[in-house]
């Protein structure tokens, strides 16, 4: 395991007080918890707080999304594990300004069970919390099984709309709406080459072969859909990108966002090389592209692979992705519309 | 005896955190296998932390204790089973609340309670290969048994428990990681259902 | 070798045809050649041209920083290879405004020797250019000897600095000065726990044991100043931060802004565990922090490892950093000062 | 022959694509120990390019052939020995520009002025173990041998290049990334003026 490390079981929270000395002005941390993230200073009276919450690993995922125009807060849980329902009850207790709390986090079962504990125990103490599960990985269940499907870099179109949404300072039923069109109209499907190692197991999740790849692997390991030799980076993309436009479907004359995620290894210059494939098969297929997003935005440590997101855009959520957003981990100003 | 008292779900507390510390690397393994391996890490954090934070309590109230039990569980071991167990601890301990001792009845409702706590937090039914299809059969069986002894009444379910255990090996899993397997998951040993056996056993104080 | 790629030879033109691809808005080319990158848009009569180059494979860097608020234009060479100077030349015809231009390089032989034929052949066009080296690599050449070390990730307050000087339509011969200002009080060091492969050459260019790490490493895989066991992330940023501190010296009440720099397969986890140690030395030494980047800003594709790098701010300094600024790449709201 | 025309110009062209496609793995040998490895492939590059690009000029004039020539390799391979050759040629070629022939002087003037546009490049000197060490014995041998033919003169330029080569292998590098070594670059035979050395070779038509 090479990894810069002091004890491996002191991982996240090291890893969050480095996070909090950085970004003292950003970030902050209620009930002395480290694992309790919620933005700094004032909460804007009447306005939605959005909270997610997940396992540790991925950043920016999740605590990434705190900040202006995005999330209020966020539960850490140990790497790849959930946090506990009564962080997330703290947490929605510190964002809470009286307008509810909306729930957006990755379709997985610890998290679930903990976000539905967490919102009984809040709606106890009166904070009205509605909740969502975002579920954008195509290779995870078949079409007519969307509901099964695991949650992935996709949640970041939805943390945007949403938060964007909140700021309008509209209802709490609104914003989930927002959020859920933002769901319904995004897909994501990854690939991945080689597998990372959590701290404290201290060795591969799985292994793969030298020339192998798998696609449709999810951020934790789990099984994707075609394990074979590794091809092309043509080829990679044109079987995953026919994955995702059939399962929509997205069609000619639609516009679309796309966010180009590596998984952690893999270098910006071959996520590149995918999207000028991507440009080419979107511009065949008489689908035009609003904006690019290429980077690290959910990340398995240090995996090598990348996934695919696109979004299909109306009015409405193209003018929610534009809006400006500042977190420690994004930035964009207002995008022209 | 007709009754357990707070002696005995303490050593109920002491049982389990033995039993699932003894079991730990077996469930791993089970876990490892179309799951992410850490079953055996989270039920032993789970009824570790339990067991230790319990084992002192003045609380006299057995519904009490067992809710307590509970939500202690979900702060150590946020993961499924972990949470699933808390649930189950929470709804149960609820159902046998104000009692200061334990009849075979009271513990037929209580794991009637926690099997039914179980299903709804997880969304899960007899059937989907999960913990659900060892310790409902184990739960329906102490319904039964309302007029032995507990002893002999939890001997009885953890026969159906393993039962239970034994018939959810052909199912097709339905939740969590497992179920990314889809097909592929007929044969293996659910991790839970074994999970829960080892629960029944663990309220189990005579040889 | 487990990259997503199409023909190797093509790597940089096909990485090049994605970025164009994806930020059509924001990045053009000259000369309808690949290699030639520029700011979209019109140019600013008057505004210095800041122009940039150096090998592929160190995304961001180089081209990566070309937009406002930084440079305006880039050429690009092949992976760890100089761009041409007649790209270079290109370049500079493409964005003087008038106000001459100003290059701004990283100190390696093959850079030097093009860019200063660059600047002979604009000088015959009537350009004025004048140039200058970042050398920021502490590990690459003793005190003393500053003149003989590379330049490596601090290169980018260099930039920044520049770029937001050169936007208050300042004369060619102040935004050097605040380059050579910012470049004088910027020190970087390396650590690298595996190496990158070339695509054309498909072996990894060094071998590094299974438990080992060169502290000093240069992000070519030049030779660093130890090699030895991997040690905690704390004793290696201990190690990393004296290096540091003691070359500038960086001394109590310094004000610095601090960029920790992942080498491409470092998950940002572990950075924030590193800024965390870092964290704890500046207090002890009195030095305060004014704003901390963490990210990849200049990479080696996939190499596994990170570099810290200090800049010391006066009042100049930190009023220019913390100008806003957007390329593709990176993207900064005004900081408060 | 006394000395040399357009056609010799385009051979001695032709002998240097040759010669270092020849020693192309050779050098990237050489390079790759203290270096990135790319030398045997730049030097092909920019002469094949050279040579290519120049064998059917129109060109009559020497000076400009040669100068052309190097700018030819300014874009084809701009690493630091291609640059540096480039330079050669452009600040030799213009050194003799005018010329229909080239005489012994005039080659002692294109090597003496293609050494100067090198150091004055590459802001370096004898000693410092570079191509320098081995091209500007062979370029001072060519100034003391003006009255000699050609390829007589060539051939003794030769032998002071190997023998710069030699001497310049107990130097450590100043330059480049073989200098990152200090120290331990002694020693080593350098990369660049083993090129040099190749680079008169090619000059050379006679055998
Ligand atoms: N929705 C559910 N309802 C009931 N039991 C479930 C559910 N999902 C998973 N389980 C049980 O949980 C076990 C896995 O627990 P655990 O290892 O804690 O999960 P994870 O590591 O995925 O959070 C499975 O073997 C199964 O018995
Ligand atoms: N400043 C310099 N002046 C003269 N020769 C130099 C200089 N720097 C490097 N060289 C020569 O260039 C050779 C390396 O060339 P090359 O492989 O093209 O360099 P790189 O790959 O680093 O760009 C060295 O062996 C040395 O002879
Ligand atoms: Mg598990
Ligand atoms: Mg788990
Ligand atoms: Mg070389
Ligand atoms: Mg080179």
């Amino acid at each position: 395991m090479k990894k810069f490390l002091n004890k491996p079981e002191n991982f996240v929270d090291e890893m969050v007080e480095g996070i909090l000395a950085a970004h003292p002005d950003q970030l902050a941390i209620v009930e002395n918890d480290l694992r309790c993230i919620v933005k700094a200073g004032e909460k804007k009276k009447g306005k939605v707080g959005l909270a997610t919450g997940g396992g540790s690993g991925h950043l920016p995922l999740f605590l990434g999304y705190v900040g202006q125009g995005m999330l209020d807060g966020c539960s850490v849980g140990g790497v790849f594990q959930s946090p506990s329902s009564e962080q997330m009850l703290n947490v929605t207790k510190a964002i809470d300004a009286g307008a509810g709390v909306l729930y957006i986090y990755g379709n997985y079962g610890g998290d679930i069970l903990n976000f539905d504990m967490a919102a009984e125990m809040a709606e106890m103490e009166d904070i009205k919390v509605l909740s969502f599960a975002a579920a954008d990985d195509v290779a995870s269940a078949s079409r007519g099984e969307e509901g099964k499907r695991r949650g992935v870099a996709g949640i970041f179109f939805v943390y945007k709309v949403a938060g964007a949404k909140a700021d309008e300072l509209a209802p709490i039923e609104e914003v989930k709406r927002v959020a859920e069109k933002a769901a319904a109209n995004v897909r994501t499907m990854g690939v991945a080459l080689t597998p990372c190692i959590i701290p404290e197991v201290g060795k591969p999740g799985f292994t793969i072969g030298d020339d192998e790849m798998e696609i449709g692997m999810g951020i934790h390991g789990e099984p994707g859909i075609h394990r074979g030799k590794l091809k092309s980076a043509d080829e990679v993309t044109d079987t995953m990108m026919s994955a995702i436009l059939e399962d929509l479907p997205y069609e000619r004359n639609d516009q679309v966002a796309v966010l180009i995620n590596g998984l952690g290894a893999t270098p910006k210059e071959e996520m590149y090389i995918v999207y000028r494939r991507m440009d080419q098969i979107l511009k065949e297929k008489g689908i035009s592209v609003f904006h690019v997003y290429v980077g690290e935005f959910a990340t398995s440590m240090e995996m090598t692979g990348f996934s695919i997101s696109l979004i299909k855009l109306d009015d409405e959520l193209k003018q929610l992705i534009a809006r400006p957003a500042r977190t420690p981990f994004f930035e964009q100003v207002q995008l022209s519309v | 005896m007709g009754s357990l008292g707070k002696d005995d779900i303490i050593k109920i507390l002491s049982n389990l955190k033995q039993l699932f510390n003894d079991n730990k690397d077996a469930l791993v393994e089970l876990d490892s296998r179309m799951g992410d391996g850490d079953l055996g890490l989270t039920m032993s954090k789970a009824f570790t932390a339990a067991h230790d934070e319990m084992v002192d309590t003045e609380e006299t109230d057995m519904g009490k204790i067992l809710m307590k039990a509970g939500m202690i569980m979900a702060r150590a071991a946020p993961s499924t089973m972990g949470t699933l167990m808390a649930t189950g601890f929470m709804r149960g301990g609820k159902a046998v609340s104000g009692r200061k001792e334990i009849a075979t009845a009271d513990l037929a409702d209580f794991f009637q309670a926690f099997v039914a706590g179980i299903m709804e937090r997880g969304k899960s039914k007899p059937g989907d290969k999960t913990v659900v299809d060892s310790l409902k059969p184990a739960a329906d069986t102490l319904e039964a048994s309302k007029g032995e002894a507990p002893q002999k009444a939890l001997k009885e379910a953890l026969l159906s428990a393993e039962k239970g255990l034994e018939s959810s090996k052909d199912m097709i899993a339905q939740h969590g990681r497992i179920a990314y397997y889809k097909e592929q998951s007929r044969g293996y040993q659910d991790p839970g259902a074994t999970a829960g056996v080892i629960l029944i056993k663990g309220f189990i104080l005579e040889p």
